[in-house]
């Protein structure tokens, strides 16, 4: 198969800003056009041979080796194509993006598909913070697509996002689903504290408990069923979460009151040994 | 000795800006401060025109303030990202020189309202 | 320098499309042929510079819309600076170095900040310093100014014209504003005024209509050259004509400049029965020689809104949940800010729109309604050339027309108006009759003596292309503007005025400021230093 | 998000009959923040003074300003956007989960009173100090009082404002505003400003390492920020402008020696609610100021050949 590849050759003495990086750009240059790619060292404009050892040409995918923790904006608003990255990447990967896939082995930064409004990102390391938040002033984030980090991510992941899904695996931390607009988090190992602050609607489901603000306010305990339907979606994705009511059930908080919203947080509670499971509907229990 | 009254002065210590102080100051120090609070006084009180300090030195060496000039003007063009930062106690004059240089360097320009 | 060949629009000469030759030197027009640069102008057409009579481009409340508003710069057009311009952001809410350059690309030379509040004056001429090429004048805000209401509640008179003339020399303004008279005063208690003969919360006997006619009065009195300019109360209601053709009947036999006017021409009473009551405000406007008015139009898009007016915008917080920033300014004014999106297919903002084309259309006498849009209020100031083809071509207004919803057209009257404007005309509305409202003798007119502020166009039957684009601009003799590209970037002057007063007024002043502001008295005038070359407009004979 | 609803000091002074101090401590950091603008003084529609006021303090700790207050309410360390959320929900009468209450350190009924009294002032302010913005949830915890301020207007008439601490800090952010569009940590590397709080902010970049040399104004870094910032600053060129030799200016490459500010440097400062005000120095020195300095360094970095490829170009901004 076709594919550009990219070895970093020197470790950069301040970021290096690479939205050139992109299989939007890349996918119609020859060998030559791409080791003159213009990137932004600073202040200073830099080939993109400068830093890369650059193989391959013409092809919407990429694949970059080596620690790029200083280079920011790759796959910035790209439409189509692959990237993977087999390293740590800085800052806004994948932000603004529109179609297409990203995969890193290695840690990213942070900003990951802030404002995208389309593709997959796959983060098998750990995430910074503001993954598929909108920017400072920015009424909407991530208005769809979907974002997976393995590892553990930083604060107000989705903040003010519109729609799509971001999973974590690791823990996250304060100001999950800040300002939420729509769409889904799910914390596999849970978060900190501020889970879900000033949420208008939206959904976030935590695999473990997690501290709520006290303007939510716990509605019922269920096995909902649109979860059986998500947990297909995400299963494609590699993701699973529980839905056998039989191992258990999701209590379900509602909020945040001070807005007042209309979010929910679900958050999963397995059966103990001698209970008895619940099979249908929405049901008050006392907590 | 001439005492210098200088009214409605303004003390930049804190946020307050208060700017109804009566300075009373001979050639070197602010000997009243009347009006301004504890820090205030602090303030006014522990400057003083005497030459306490070099013009200017590199590597902890004194020079002239032209060399020191040369020397930042040298270091900051050759940086790729250069940071100027600070800038809470300076006058807005002297903050629109500096936003003006960091445009100029290309570099970054931050105050103490981003910490 | 010499301009050779163009085809000329002075309408302060009555110069119609007259191919003739202009003459340049030391920074002025002058009537003989001198040495130095030919420009040859042969198929183009000459303006003299625009002037904007009402816009917000410095201060407080500008510079509060900046901070709200990071969004809108991420998106918007970018000045990268160079060996003689300065870095910028254009957009919503431009930064001062843009909004020069800005301006000025679009072959306007003179602005009037409309609105300032004396307590930051310093600010804004601080800002106006860094706001290159454009020559500046503004206006203080005064018309809820409490010590100042005080004395006209009491009748002090007198009193009350030397303050009004110590805070405009104080704030080194041009002109006095008046902002929803009382109702910001009012504001301060989270209040609005009612009507326009009730008091003012706060106050026994002051209604709305005494601090217009009362200010109006002082104004003339102190014979400044620009009159009154008068943001009425009501701002943006339904059914919001009564409230202006009050007040302006209120005001026979005083000049007063009626800002924005396209916010103050509604009928209906609530959002859902809004309509155009243009008409109506045009006839009376018409046959009531005593006012001039700017536009205030809307284009549709996004924008953010800044006015005195805080009950107002604390409405429009409400109504569209947006970002919603207030500054109260004690003793003053206030200001609020709230980002806002014009739609078509919104009933209230089509009617808006219209209403602003339509008051420019039925105005019959374009001397007397310039071209504006409150910027950033109805549109940017940068949007200007869309409305001047709006104006020029009555299909491109009938296919505008049919964005509108029908329950919108039926609100309005602009399908019915063929009027077209001649170049002539915009010549008049977005220069001449500016400059002559603000009195600003050496501004808007191309004759001997006038400042060397002019424009030129390559011929277009594309109007906003030519409008947007022109081929030079000339500031003060000098060309700032060649083919789109910058030249230079002189920094333009401060027009000020000095009325005359009784320097007593101090003393009546002085405890009373001690009571309620909380700077030093002498720390609040501007010092003069603080205006970049300044240019002292004299008072004018008689009002 | 993003709005401010504020006001010039006098606005309290003449009006105030509520005012709140949260995370703050004026009696000891802004001395006459009590006497001078806001709860003492008599005021135009407040003539009794501070008998016509009450003052609520909102802090961790009872300090002095406390012994001022009508009422404190003591919170537990880092629950002030809790607090502020609460608030924010109860004054909307919209329900909060009681059991969880206890947690901030303050019972229903202190926080069922503060909204009643909210509610009921003519004029109430929030005075936000850096125990509330530098405390764990930082510019959220601010952006929670100021949400909180806009939203009691639907009742009654409120108002908020940050206690900034420096001389002139406000007037950088006014400065910057004007010039860039955006108040504080501007990049300019592609030629136009560009913001984005977190990637451009110092300490961040700092401890990132990811500027190649500084220009310290009138701040000493090396005396109050963490260390790994300070040890950054160590390494690259430093370079210091400041009346007196710092802790900066010793781990710097160079230092410059200036005129003080408001001492012996003339000007403009901004005081906390954006209002301008002038300079007047009473010591004259040789020292020359930092403007001077600041532009003699901008004149000999424009005579050296110019880095910036696009120059005088009009682009689309972005982050």
């Amino acid at each position: 198969m076709n594919i550009i590849t990219l070895r970093l050759k020197e470790q950069p003495a301040v970021p290096l800003e690479v939205e050139v990086l992109s299989p939007d750009v890349l996918k119609n240059l020859s060998h030559a056009e791409i080791c003159a790619g213009s990137i932004q060292l600073g202040k200073r404009q830099r080939r993109i041979d400068d830093f890369f050892e650059v193989e391959g040409e013409r092809s919407d995918q990429l694949e970059i080796h080596g620690d790029i923790s200083r280079l920011k904006w790759v796959g910035r608003s790209m439409t189509g194509g692959r990237i993977t990255i087999h390293g740590n990447v800085g800052m806004h990967l994948g932000a603004y993006m529109q179609g297409g896939s990203i995969e890193v082995h290695g840690n990213a930064g942070d900003w990951v598909g802030a404002e995208m409004s389309n593709g997959l990102i796959h983060i098998h390391g750990n995430a910074g913070g503001q993954i598929g938040a909108g920017y400072r002033g920015s009424m909407k984030g991530m208005q769809d697509g979907a974002i997976i980090v393995d590892g553990s991510a930083g604060l107000e992941i989705g903040m003010r996002m519109k729609k799509g899904t971001i999973v974590v695996g690791g823990p996250a931390k304060d100001f999950a689903g800040l300002d939420m607009k729509g769409g889904n988090i799910v914390l596999l190992a849970g978060a900190e504290i501020r889970t879900g602050a000033w949420m208008m609607r939206g959904t976030i489901i935590s695999l473990t408990p997690i501290p709520l603000l006290p303007t939510f306010h716990f509605s019922c305990s269920y096995s909902p069923v649109f979860l059986r339907l998500y947990a297909n979606f995400l299963s494609k994705l590699g993701i699973s979460i529980p839905v056998d009511p039989k191992a258990g059930h999701y209590h379900l908080y509602s909020g945040d009151t001070s807005v007042p919203g209309k979010g929910e947080i679900l958050i999963w509670r397995p059966l103990e040994t001698g209970q008895i499971p619940r099979t249908t509907g929405c049901t008050k229990v006392d907590s | 000795m001439v005492l210098n009254i200088v009214k409605n002065a303004t003390c930049t210590f804190c946020g307050c800006v208060c700017d109804d102080i009566e300075l009373h100051a001979d050639e070197y120090r602010i000997t009243q401060a009347k009006k301004a609070c504890m820090l205030g006084k602090a303030w006014f009180l522990n400057h003083t025109a005497e030459q306490l300090y070099p013009d200017a030195l590199i590597d902890g060496k004194e020079v002239s303030v032209d060399q020191a000039v040369e020397a930042a003007a040298e270091l900051l063009d050759q940086a790729d990202m250069p940071l100027i930062y600070g800038m809470s106690n300076i006058t807005c004059e002297a903050q629109r020189e500096a936003v003006a240089l960091g445009e100029r360097l290309g570099g970054v320009v931050d105050s103490h309202t981003s910490l | 320098m010499r301009i050779t060949g163009g085809k000329v629009y002075d309408p302060a000469h009555g110069v119609n499309g007259v191919v003739k030759d202009i003459f340049i030197k030391d920074g002025r027009v002058i009537d003989s042929p001198v040495e130095g640069r030919t420009i040859d102008a042969r198929g183009m057409i000459i303006f003299p510079g625009g002037v904007d009579v009402h816009t917000h481009v410095a201060g407080g409340a500008i510079n509060f819309a900046r901070a709200m508003t990071p969004e809108d710069h991420r998106r918007t057009t970018a000045f990268i600076r160079s060996q003689t311009t300065r870095a910028g952001i254009g957009g919503m809410a431009p930064t001062t170095f843009a909004t020069g350059y800005l301006y000025a690309g679009m072959g306007w030379t003179t602005v009037n900040e409309a609105a300032v509040a004396p307590l930051s004056a310093k600010h804004t001429h601080e800002e106006l310093r860094d706001v290159p090429i454009v020559d500046k004048s503004c206006c203080v805000l005064l018309a809820n100014n409490e010590i100042l209401l005080d004395l006209l509640q009491d009748g002090e008179c007198e009193q009350a014209q030397h303050l009004v003339a110590w805070y405009v020399w104080a704030a080194k303004a041009y002109g006095v504003k008046a902002v929803n008279p009382g109702g910001v005063a009012a504001w301060k208690w989270g209040k609005d005024t009612g009507q326009m003969t009730e008091p003012v919360v706060g106050y026994s006997k002051l209604t709305p209509a005494k601090i217009v006619s009362g200010l109006a009065q002082i104004i003339d009195e102190l014979r400044l050259p620009h009159p009154m300019h008068l943001h009425c109360n009501n701002l943006g209601a339904p059914g919001n004509l009564a409230t202006t053709l009050e007040t302006m009947r209120s005001l026979e036999g005083h000049r007063a400049h009626m800002a924005h006017l396209q916010y103050h021409a509604y009928g209906g009473d609530d959002w859902n029965s809004m309509r155009s009551e243009a008409p109506a405000l045009a006839e009376y406007f018409n046959t009531h020689p005593n006012f001039t008015a700017d536009a205030g139009a809307v284009l549709f898009g996004d924008t953010v809104t800044i006015t005195a007016d805080g009950p107002w915008q604390h409405l429009l917080y409400k109504l569209t949940g947006r970002k919603w920033g207030n500054i109260d300014v004690e003793n003053e004014t206030g200001c609020g800010i709230v980002p806002y999106t014009y739609r078509p297919n919104n009933l209230v903002n089509a009617v808006q729109w219209a209403v602003g084309l339509e008051l420019l259309l039925l105005i019959d006498d374009p001397w007397r309604i310039y071209l504006t849009t409150d910027h950033p209020n109805g549109a940017c100031f940068w949007r200007y050339p869309e409305i001047i083809k709006l104006l020029m071509c009555s299909d491109f207004r009938k296919e505008c027309l049919s964005q509108l919803s029908t329950k919108a057209l039926k609100r309005i009257h602009l399908a019915e108006i063929d009027r077209e404007y001649t170049l002539y005309e915009i010549a008049t509305i977005m220069s001449a009759g500016p400059a002559r409202a603000l009195g600003l003798p050496q501004k808007g007119q191309l004759g001997t003596g006038a400042d060397a502020d002019l424009v030129i166009y390559n011929e277009d039957d594309d109007v906003q292309q030519m409008f947007g684009h022109p081929r030079y601009v000339i500031k003060g003799g000098e060309i700032v503007i060649d083919e789109g590209e910058i030249r230079a970037t002189p920094p333009g002057r401060g027009l000020l005025v000095k009325p005359s007063y009784d320097e007593t007024i101090e003393t009546f002043l002085r405890p009373k400021f001690e009571d309620y502001y909380t700077l030093s008295f002498d720390n609040y005038p501007v010092e003069m230093e603080r205006v970049e070359q300044p240019i002292f407009n004299n008072c004018i004979e008689s009002p | 998000m993003g709005g401010k609803v504020t006001c010039t000091l006098g606005e309290v002074k003449n009006r105030a009959d509520f005012i709140v101090y949260w995370g703050g401590n004026p009696a000891e950091c802004h001395p006459r923040h009590f006497t001078k603008y806001a709860l003492i003084p008599k005021g135009k529609f407040v003539p009794r003074g501070r008998k016509d006021r009450t003052m609520v303090l909102v802090d961790i700790r009872e300090t002095k300003s406390a012994r001022a207050s009508d009422i404190f309410l003591q919170i537990k360390p880092g629950k002030d956007f809790e607090v502020l959320t609460i608030l924010r929900a109860l004054v909307k009468n919209q329900p909060v989960d009681r059991t969880q209450v206890s947690d901030t350190g303050l019972t229903m009924d202190q926080l069922q009173d503060m909204v009643d009294r909210m509610k009921r002032a003519k004029f109430g302010v929030f005075f936000f100090g850096m125990g509330l913005s530098m405390t764990r949830g930082k510019h959220m915890n601010s952006a929670a009082v100021l949400t909180l301020a806009a939203e009691l207007n639907a009742y009654t008439k409120f108002v908020a404002m940050p206690m900034r601490g420096h001389g002139n800090v406000t007037g950088a952010d006014v400065v910057m505003r004007w010039q860039t569009g955006y108040p504080f940590g501007i990049n300019f590397s592609r030629g136009y400003p560009r913001f984005n709080p977190g990637e451009f902010s110092t300490i961040d970049l700092l401890v990132r390492g990811d500027a190649d040399a500084a220009l310290i104004l009138g701040a000493d870094p090396g005396a109050t920020m963490p260390q790994p910032c300070i040890d950054h600053l160590a390494r690259i060129p430093t370079i210091v402008l400041d009346p007196k030799v710092t802790h900066t200016s010793r781990l710097a490459k160079v230092h410059i020696t200036t005129a003080a500010t408001g001492i012996s440097a003339p000007g403009t400062a901004y005081r906390m609610d954006e209002v301008p005000l002038p300079l007047r120095p009473a010591l004259q020195t040789s020292y020359p100021t930092d403007e001077q300095i600041i532009r003699r360094i901008y004149d000999a970095v424009a005579s050296k050949p110019d880095w910036m490829i696009h120059s005088g170009k009009m682009t689309s901004a972005q982050i």
